[in-house]
């Protein structure tokens, strides 16, 4: 029994089957990757995880909990965190304050009438805001509105703000995409360290399969929203049909 | 029965002007997303367009009439038109008589060239600022303008009659086989009403089948990248709020002889045609339309004797309270397009 | 200092000092000189001034902090008159349970109006808004006669139960508004040689009131809570997905901006016991939007400026007429003189509409971020003289 | 008692619209104001200080005091005319406030006066309220007002119209439409017509074919138009348009009247005011000395006829002038007396009283037409009859007028 | 290069290859923040050459630059197109002199369908290729034509941010990270598709983080590091130096 589990999901947008049939279950603690080509329904599986979409068929549960139903914020409580494909954050606040609003919400739950005390006030979020900054390597920015850096770095931010949640269960929608190789490089390191300190489970969608292949413990491929083969790393890389329909000749 | 055909057409009349300033709103508003608090003042303008058209063509010269006195009791001077002393008693009299239709030719040239002015001048610089930034700017040029006209006009309401010819009311009970004069409707209505369709169905078709109104669109939903497809978003903007102003006038124009221009009369509008504009759904042309005629007769049924005695006060707030429930009921208006204004 | 920062707690300080003063910075001019006119420093005025600061103050919590433009706030300034104007009538004239009732009472409106209306976002909650606003606004004016005296407005009467009052004083007239005694229409006036100044009851309590709402706007401005309000209004799809609900936020923002423009309403039938249904129409709603965008939305201190700005122009402007302008320019030719005077009387008295809209107009072009920003560049090129001057211009204290 | 003059001077505020609907009669107001100063300073030719029966102004200011004003705006709206009003005592130490173009805005700049102190000489102000339950001691009104107007048109309806009529009504909706339905109704109903229906329509509505067209066949055969100024405009334009004025029923033709008729407004109305009647405070076609001195005198620094509007303030403030010449002091107590029970003649409404119990001005009334063949844009109206004032007198404890009390004086500090 | 060349009558920073487009001490700004740093560099009419750098090093902004959008504003320097004088255009001017950008967030204008977006692309003149050939370049797109261009998956929509920028005739291609987000398989195809349009004769810019990817494409390579440039040289250059690849690409 994984901690999540997706039960014969079916989502279609007018003419087009989404999700045909899917089922997955993602191990408690484990990385589990998704690929296959695009348009394959990846982002709309996450879509439905997060309560972004609602299927039109099927169950998805974790930790033995329905998510159906639920709105974004609900699940996210649940301990549920994602990071989108086109990045999202709160451009107009500072990088130190995109930081703190995780924290708070992971202190305070959905919706608290703080106390108007100054935010600067409440040392711990400070100090957890100031630690995270650190382990994203963004210290330097943290006074910058958070809409004026370069995208890899506003990826990177998103990434940061979902740890600092410290979710169970951590959703990853291209999270390197346009990273340079470097800070690439350190983002796997991040997740590996964090998924192993944390007791965090992590589902991560990515095209470039050396994040692939460096993290996952699984994988399962998406083909025209049905899942195609669901194996190891290495079993994967090997398997023709994926090396058709996904891989090329380049992996 | 025969009351109730008779709001209907009212509802129409009336909804026909709502969807009029709704349609050159929404040009501006819902299409190119500035909130435009000087649309009534455009309308207003308009209306002075005939008011001026009509005191153009009643310039005169005066001669003195010893015969006759004025209010002080000096020898009052008799006034006689050029027009008329150009072409004649009769054919100049026809000419002032139709000052109203006339002028809708004199104000489209005049708007389409106040909107450019407006747009080059002042709008361009606030599509990328926010909308309260949008709310002041504009609200202070509609102040201005209103002021202008005051100045020149006065406050006091300038009678600004129809021809001649549409003058008294036609009469749709006979033709439905009530009693003559049960169902009368003025002529003048009539004709806005014909002429409220026509401009609409000339909008629709200018931004239906030609690519204008796809630019435009587009322009507004992401100027950037329209400017690096090759098109000048810019030209077209100030061709859009021209087309707007021009829209404006003509309805403000043909409204002149059904209640008398004043300078205030488009703050009297504007609040309401925003209304009709979220109602119909942001970016959405019909949508503007549909609901300007949904308010106007609804209006026309509350203000119904009946209605208002089971419901007091129904026709003091029937337009806001269907907006509200529009608005709740559909999350964006009647027939609203995703993403416009939503934050 | 009482959990400021050093910036924010000398941007207080200059606001005390500036309400405290305010009878002679507002009164420049000596009696009777040519350029009295331009004196604000009256009792009904700078009550006003504080307490349209007041309301904007109120009303940017909510546009300035969620970006959620309502176009109806003038209701809740309307209702919290009527409040307090019945309490007046029913209670006594002390304005204490006239101003709680208010807030109480225009604070649950705001809840009401504020659930049904933060269903939507960007121009429709605008239009909700404005819908209610304007229904309240027209039932006030008709139907509702009986609770709001209609367009005449709510006015205390000789035969006003009162009941731990009086209804009416003992040479026959009705009594005045006051704090336990203190009637607030009552004046000091100080003569220093040419000048007078007039020192209000009513005015320093209004003053003392808008400090005490500009000190909690501080703070929640930089409390967690204005955090989360930022957040909202930067990107939603982020906060709900970080967890948060958006929703009891931003509907506490619009019921405390709601129980602010209530609380400007009680103060405003303190001052002068009369509620009028005007107060709720939409031109009301959208000066307080005028007020806090010219001042500068999101910045702490700019709807204080907006309201004032405006608020002169109604009332000095608007009361300069040909015969003063002559008196100004006396000194000069005849001709010139009045040449002069034709040029500046369309902008003057019945013209004053006209000043004001060229004004809206010139600063929202020339100054995008309202007269903080012009504040800030004249303090930028004080700093440029004075590069050392590290401290920050109080005036000028964004948000961020 | 505030504002006591100092310095040889003396300040009248003239609170008038000018913004707004009513701007231009402000502006007419405005130039009578001044106009009125400048004769009691003793400039001009004098105007109807020269016929006005009183001769205790002498054309050098006020008990030797050189008067001086200062102006506002009051947005028609009660609160600005409150601040504005406040802004002329407290400032600039106005003894006297005067002004107005509605009657909300009057009752409460009068409330106002009443509390700080000073005279409230009310201008155009029509509703029975502001010398009936809203009258106050420091409030003195020259304007006729809505039961007054119904009393005079009465006679003169029944005259044209007959006595078997069927009456509509459309209403503004707020304080001076109401009372100007029920004294219409009241007075009309005792010639013997029927109300068929009174529908009361928003202060704000431009387009009034909706409420015109249930008339069409409501049966009524006389539409009665309780709206002013730009409602007034719409509805009578809007009931022509649809073709009441050329309708028959029940035998009789359909007639329209406006019990208060402002010449000023109805130009807004254009041909659409011929052969309709009202009432009117005055009219400057007027043969009477006193009209023809203040036409004259009006005319000859303006060139154009004054509003009644611009009469009915211009001697508000000569009223006010002569009662403190009279009184020997400015003090309001002092000058109300003056003012209560003065009976005077010289301008231009006949011999007039201003009664002491509620402060209303009794005169002749004016019932006026539209005039068919205007021989100038100023000859507007034409005067049907001239009510005498007795017709027109009601006792002050009518019950159109009942509730609120007068009170006591207010000297203020 | 400190003589300043004189471009409008042809003659070039590069002697040895007349230059297509050349820019020139160019600096841009981001309201106060000073982003592009005085660069100049040439690119040779038909070649690719591939931008590199690390996330905010600036190569978007040159690109931006390069293609007159509004932001970043360029104060200084000058570009020059095919003897044209870019600095002084606007962007639809520059488009139209066959200046075209693949967006680093792909631009998919909201409210438009798929074929929409592509229609758009060709009502200014110049025109390139034809729809049907652009759908038969990305099946993908041809199929979900009717679609809304902004709910296509984040790899669709890369692909419609190319093909209409094909859909113009175009003498200078700008690619922000053309390859982000999309499968290894559909990586290769848009290989391919660059080197046959290279052959046409168009200039390409490249900007990419998988830059060994970019510089096996490459003809010549300039390397970006906060907003000035540290190399400007052939790709097997790049490829064959250590120390570079070390220090500013971590290959
Ligand atoms: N709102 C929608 N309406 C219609 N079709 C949609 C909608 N959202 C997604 N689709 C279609 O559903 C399919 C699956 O999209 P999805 O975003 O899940 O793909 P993906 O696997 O994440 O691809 P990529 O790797 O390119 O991001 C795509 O073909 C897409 O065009
Ligand atoms: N709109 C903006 N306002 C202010 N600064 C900006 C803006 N956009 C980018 N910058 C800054 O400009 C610098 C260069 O950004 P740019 O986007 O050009 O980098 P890049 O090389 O494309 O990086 P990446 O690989 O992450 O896309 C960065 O430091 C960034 O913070
Ligand atoms: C201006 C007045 C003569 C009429 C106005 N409507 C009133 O309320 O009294
Ligand atoms: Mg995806
Ligand atoms: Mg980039």
């Amino acid at each position: 029994m994984g901690i999540l589990e997706v039960k014969n999901v079916n989502k279609r947008f007018g003419g087009l089957q989404a999700l045909g049939d899917v089922n997955l279950s993602v191990a408690e603690n484990s990385v589990h990757a998704i690929i296959g080509p695009n348009g394959a329904g990846k982002s709309t599986l996450l879509n439905c995880l997060v309560g972004k979409l609602i299927p039109d068929t099927g169950s998805v549960m974790f930790d033995g909990q329905s998510v159906l139903g639920r709105t974004p914020y609900e699940i996210n409580q649940m301990g549920i965190s994602r990071v989108f494909q086109t990045p999202e954050i709160f451009g107009d606040l500072t990088v130190m304050e995109n930081m703190m609003i995780p924290c708070f919400a992971k202190r305070d739950g959905a919706f608290r009438l703080h106390a108007i005390a100054p935010t600067d006030d409440e040392k711990e979020i400070v100090e957890k805001a100031e630690r995270m900054l650190e382990d994203m390597n963004m210290a330097g920015k943290r006074h910058m509105p958070a809409a004026s850096m370069s995208r890899g770095d506003k990826r990177r931010l998103e990434i940061g703000m979902c740890l600092a949640q410290e979710p169970r269960l951590l959703l990853l929608d291209e999270p390197t995409a346009g990273m340079a190789r470097a800070d690439t490089n350190n983002t796997i390191d991040l997740l590996k360290q964090i998924k192993d300190e944390r007791d965090i489970t992590i589902a991560i969608i990515e095209h470039d399969m050396h994040v692939v292949f460096s993290l996952a413990e699984r994988i399962t491929v998406l083909a025209q929203g049905t899942p195609l083969v669901e194996d190891t790393p290495d079993n994967i890389k090997g398997h023709p049909k994926v090396r058709e329909a996904y891989l090329g000749e380049t992996a | 029965m025969d009351a109730i055909i008779l709001q209907i057409l009212n509802g129409l009349d009336k909804g026909s002007a709502y969807a009029l300033i709704a349609l050159g709103l929404t040009l501006i508003f819902g299409t190119l997303g500035v909130v435009n608090f000087a649309h009534g003042a455009l309308f207003m303008i308009g209306a002075f367009c005939a008011v001026t058209l009509s005191r153009i063509l009643n310039f005169s010269f005066e001669t003195i009439d010893p015969t006759k006195t004025d209010f002080l009791g000096n020898p009052a001077k008799i006034k006689t038109t050029y027009v008329e002393h150009w072409f004649g008693a009769d054919f100049g009299a026809t000419i002032i008589d139709w000052a109203v239709p006339l002028a809708i030719l004199f104000s489209i040239p005049i708007m389409i060239l106040f909107g450019f002015i407006v747009e080059r001048g002042l709008i361009k610089h606030f599509y990328k600022r926010p909308h309260a930034d949008q709310i002041l700017v504009t609200y202070g040029l509609a102040i201005v303008l209103q002021e202008i006209i005051k100045a020149f006009y006065g406050a006091n309401p300038i009678p600004t009659p129809a021809p001649d010819v549409f003058k008294g009311s036609f009469d749709f009970g006979t033709l439905l086989g009530f009693e003559p004069n049960a169902i009368i409707y003025p002529y003048w209505r009539l004709v806005y009403f014909a002429f409220s369709a026509l401009i609409i169905s000339g909008v629709f078709a200018f931004l239906r089948f030609t690519t204008f109104g796809m630019v435009v669109r587009a322009g507004m939903a992401d100027r950037e990248t329209v400017g690096l497809l090759g098109l000048n978003i810019d030209k077209r903007f100030t061709f859009m709020f021209g087309l707007a102003a021009a829209v404006a006038g003509v309805a403000g124009v043909m409204y002149a002889p059904i209640n008398s221009p004043n300078y205030h009369m488009g703050m009297d509008f504007l609040v309401l045609s925003f209304v009709v504009v979220v109602v119909g759904g942001m970016g959405s042309l019909p949508g503007a339309v549909l609901a300007g005629f949904l308010l106007g007769i609804l209006e026309s049924f509350a203000s119904m004797n009946e209605v208002k005695s089971l419901i007091p006060g129904i026709d003091q707030i029937i337009i806001y309270v269907v907006a509200i429930i529009i608005l709740l009921t559909r999350p964006r208006g009647l027939m609203g397009r995703k993403g416009v204004m939503e934050d | 200092m009482l959990g400021l920062n050093k910036k924010d707690f000398s941007l207080l300080l200059v606001v005390a000092a500036l309400t405290l003063f305010a009878p002679f910075i507002l009164n420049p001019f000596p009696e009777g000189s040519g350029m009295a006119q331009f004196n604000a420093g009256y009792p009904d005025l700078m009550q006003r001034f504080v307490i349209f600061g007041i309301f904007a103050i109120g009303f940017n919590i909510l546009l300035g902090l969620t970006g959620y433009l309502s176009f109806g706030h003038a209701a809740f300034l309307g209702v919290g008159s009527y409040s307090a104007v019945w309490m007046f009538k029913l209670l006594s004239m002390n304005v204490i349970p006239a101003i709680l009732l208010a807030v109480v009472v225009s604070g649950l409106f705001a809840l009401v109006i504020g659930f049904i209306s933060l269903r939507r976002s960007g121009i429709y909650f605008s239009i909700l808004t404005l819908a209610f606003a304007q229904m309240s606004f027209n039932l006030a004016y008709s139907v509702l006669t009986p609770i709001t005296n209609g367009e005449t407005g709510l006015q205390l009467t000789l035969n006003d139960p009162r009941v731990l009052g009086q209804s009416a004083t003992a040479d026959g007239s009705i009594p005045v508004t006051s704090l336990f005694g203190l009637e607030m229409r009552s004046t000091f006036e100080m003569t220093l040689g040419p000048w007078l100044f007039q020192f209000n009851a009513g005015y320093y309590l209004c003053a003392l009131i808008l400090l005490l709402s500009f000190y909690l706007s501080i703070r929640i401005f930089r409390s967690p809570f204005g955090l989360m309000l930022r957040a909202i209004k930067s990107n939603q799809t982020r906060l709900n997905y970080t967890g948060l609900n958006a929703r009891p936020y931003t509907l506490a923002a619009f019921v405390i901006s709601g129980m602010y423009a209530g609380l400007a309403g009680a103060l405003m039938a303190s001052m002068d016991p009369l509620a009028g249904a005007e107060r709720m129409q939409w031109t009301a709603s959208g000066e307080v939007v005028l007020m806090t965008i010219l001042g500068g939305a999101g910045t702490l201190i700019g709807p204080v400026l907006g309201a004032g700005f405006i608020k002169y122009f109604e009332n000095i402007f608007s009361k300069i007429n040909d015969t003063v302008l002559h008196g100004w320019f006396e000194f000069m030719p005849d001709g010139l003189e009045n040449l002069i005077v034709g040029i500046l009387h369309p902008f003057i008295g019945k013209g004053w509409h006209l000043t004001l809209g060229l004004l809206f107009m010139l600063v929202v072009i020339f100054l995008p971020g309202g007269l903080v920003e012009g504040g800030q560049r004249i303090a930028k090129l004080f700093r440029r003289k004075k590069p050392d001057d590290a401290g920050d211009n109080a005036q000028s204290t964004p948000a961020e | 008692y505030t504002n006591e003059p100092t310095g040889g001077s003396v300040t009248f505020g003239f609170n008038v619209p000018q913004t707004g609907p009513y701007a231009d009669e402000g502006a007419d107001e405005l130039r009578a104001y001044e106009l009125a100063v400048e004769h009691l300073n003793g400039n001009g030719d004098g105007g109807m200080m020269n016929t006005f029966s009183s001769k205790s102004l002498k054309g050098n200011g006020i008990l030797g005091n050189k008067v001086e004003f200062v102006t506002g705006d009051t947005q028609t709206k009660s609160d600005a005319a409150r601040a504005s009003a406040k802004s002329m005592i407290e400032k600039d130490g106005a003894i006297m406030i005067t002004g107005g173009s509605s009657s909300g805005v009057a009752v409460a700049v009068q409330g106002l006066c009443q509390e700080a102190g000073v005279i409230f000489m009310a201008g155009l102000t029509h509703s029975n309220d502001t010398t009936g339950k809203d009258k106050k001691a420091n409030g003195f009104r020259h304007f006729f007002n809505a039961y007054m107007s119904a009393a005079a048109l009465a006679p003169v309806l029944s005259k044209l119209y007959g006595n078997d009529r069927k009456a509509y009504h459309l209403t503004a909706d707020y304080t001076w439409g109401w009372t100007q339905e029920e004294s219409i109704k009241a007075a009309s109903e005792a010639l013997g017509w029927e109300t068929i229906n009174a529908v009361k329509t928003p202060l704000a509505q431009t387009d009034f074919s909706s409420y015109i067209a249930p008339v069409l066949n409501s049966g009524a055969d006389v539409l009665v138009l309780n709206h002013y100024g730009g409602n007034m405009v719409n509805s009578l334009t809007n009931a022509v348009q649809f073709g009441l004025r050329e309708k028959v029923v029940n035998g009789k033709n359909f007639e329209i009247v406006v019990p208060l008729f402002s010449r000023l407004m109805a130009r807004g109305a254009g041909e659409n005011i011929k052969g309709i009647l009202g009432s009117t405070n005055w009219h400057w076609s007027l043969q009477d000395e006193g009209s023809k001195a203040f036409v004259k005198s009006f005319g000859t620094k303006y060139g154009f006829p004054p509003s009644q509007a611009a009469h009915t303030v211009y001697c508000q403030t000569l009223l006010y002038a002569d009662a403190a010449e009279r009184a020997g002091t400015f003090n309001p107590c002092g000058i109300g007396e003056a003012l209560e029970g003065f009976e005077f003649d010289g301008l231009g409404n006949g011999k007039t009283l201003y009664r002491a119990d509620d402060h209303q001005c009794f005169k002749d009334v004016l019932v006026v037409r539209g005039k068919e063949n205007p021989t100038s844009e100023f000859d507007i109206l034409e005067v049907v009859e001239v009510t005498p004032a007795e017709q027109v007198t009601y006792a002050p404890d009518h019950p159109m007028f009942a509730g609120g009390a007068l009170g006591n004086c207010n000297p203020g500090a | 290069m400190n003589v300043k060349p004189d471009f409008s009558k042809g003659k070039n920073l590069a002697e040895t290859a007349p230059a297509f487009l050349s820019i020139w001490e160019m600096e841009s700004y981001y309201g106060e923040s000073y982003i592009v740093q005085n660069i100049s560099f040439n690119v040779h009419e038909g070649e690719i050459l591939a931008l590199l750098g690390r996330n905010g090093a600036g190569k978007t902004s040159t690109l931006r630059s390069i293609a007159r959008m509004d932001s970043p504003q360029v104060t200084h320097g000058e570009i020059w197109l095919d003897h044209q004088p870019l600095h002084t255009m606007v962007s639809h001017q520059a488009s139209s002199l066959g200046i075209a950008l693949v967006p680093e967030d792909r631009c998919i204008i909201p409210g438009l369908t798929v074929e929409e977006n592509l229609q758009l692309a060709q009502i200014a003149p110049p025109i390139g290729w034809s729809i049907e050939r652009l759908y038969e370049l990305f099946p993908r797109l041809g199929e979900r034509r009717k679609q809304e261009g902004v709910t296509l998956s984040g790899g669709e929509q890369q692909m419609l941010a190319i093909a209409r920028a094909l859909a113009r005739d175009i003498k200078v291609l700008l690619l922000d990270e053309p390859y982000e987000g999309l499968a290894p398989v559909i990586v290769d195809e848009i290989e391919k598709t660059l080197r046959i349009i290279k052959e046409q004769g168009i200039t390409t810019v490249i900007v990419e983080q998988n830059a060994v990817r970019a510089l096996e494409l490459a003809d010549r390579a300039v390397i970006l590091d906060t907003g000035g440039i540290v190399f400007d040289g052939s790709a097997a250059e790049v490829l064959g130096n250590e120390e570079l690849r070390a220090e500013y690409l971590a290959i």
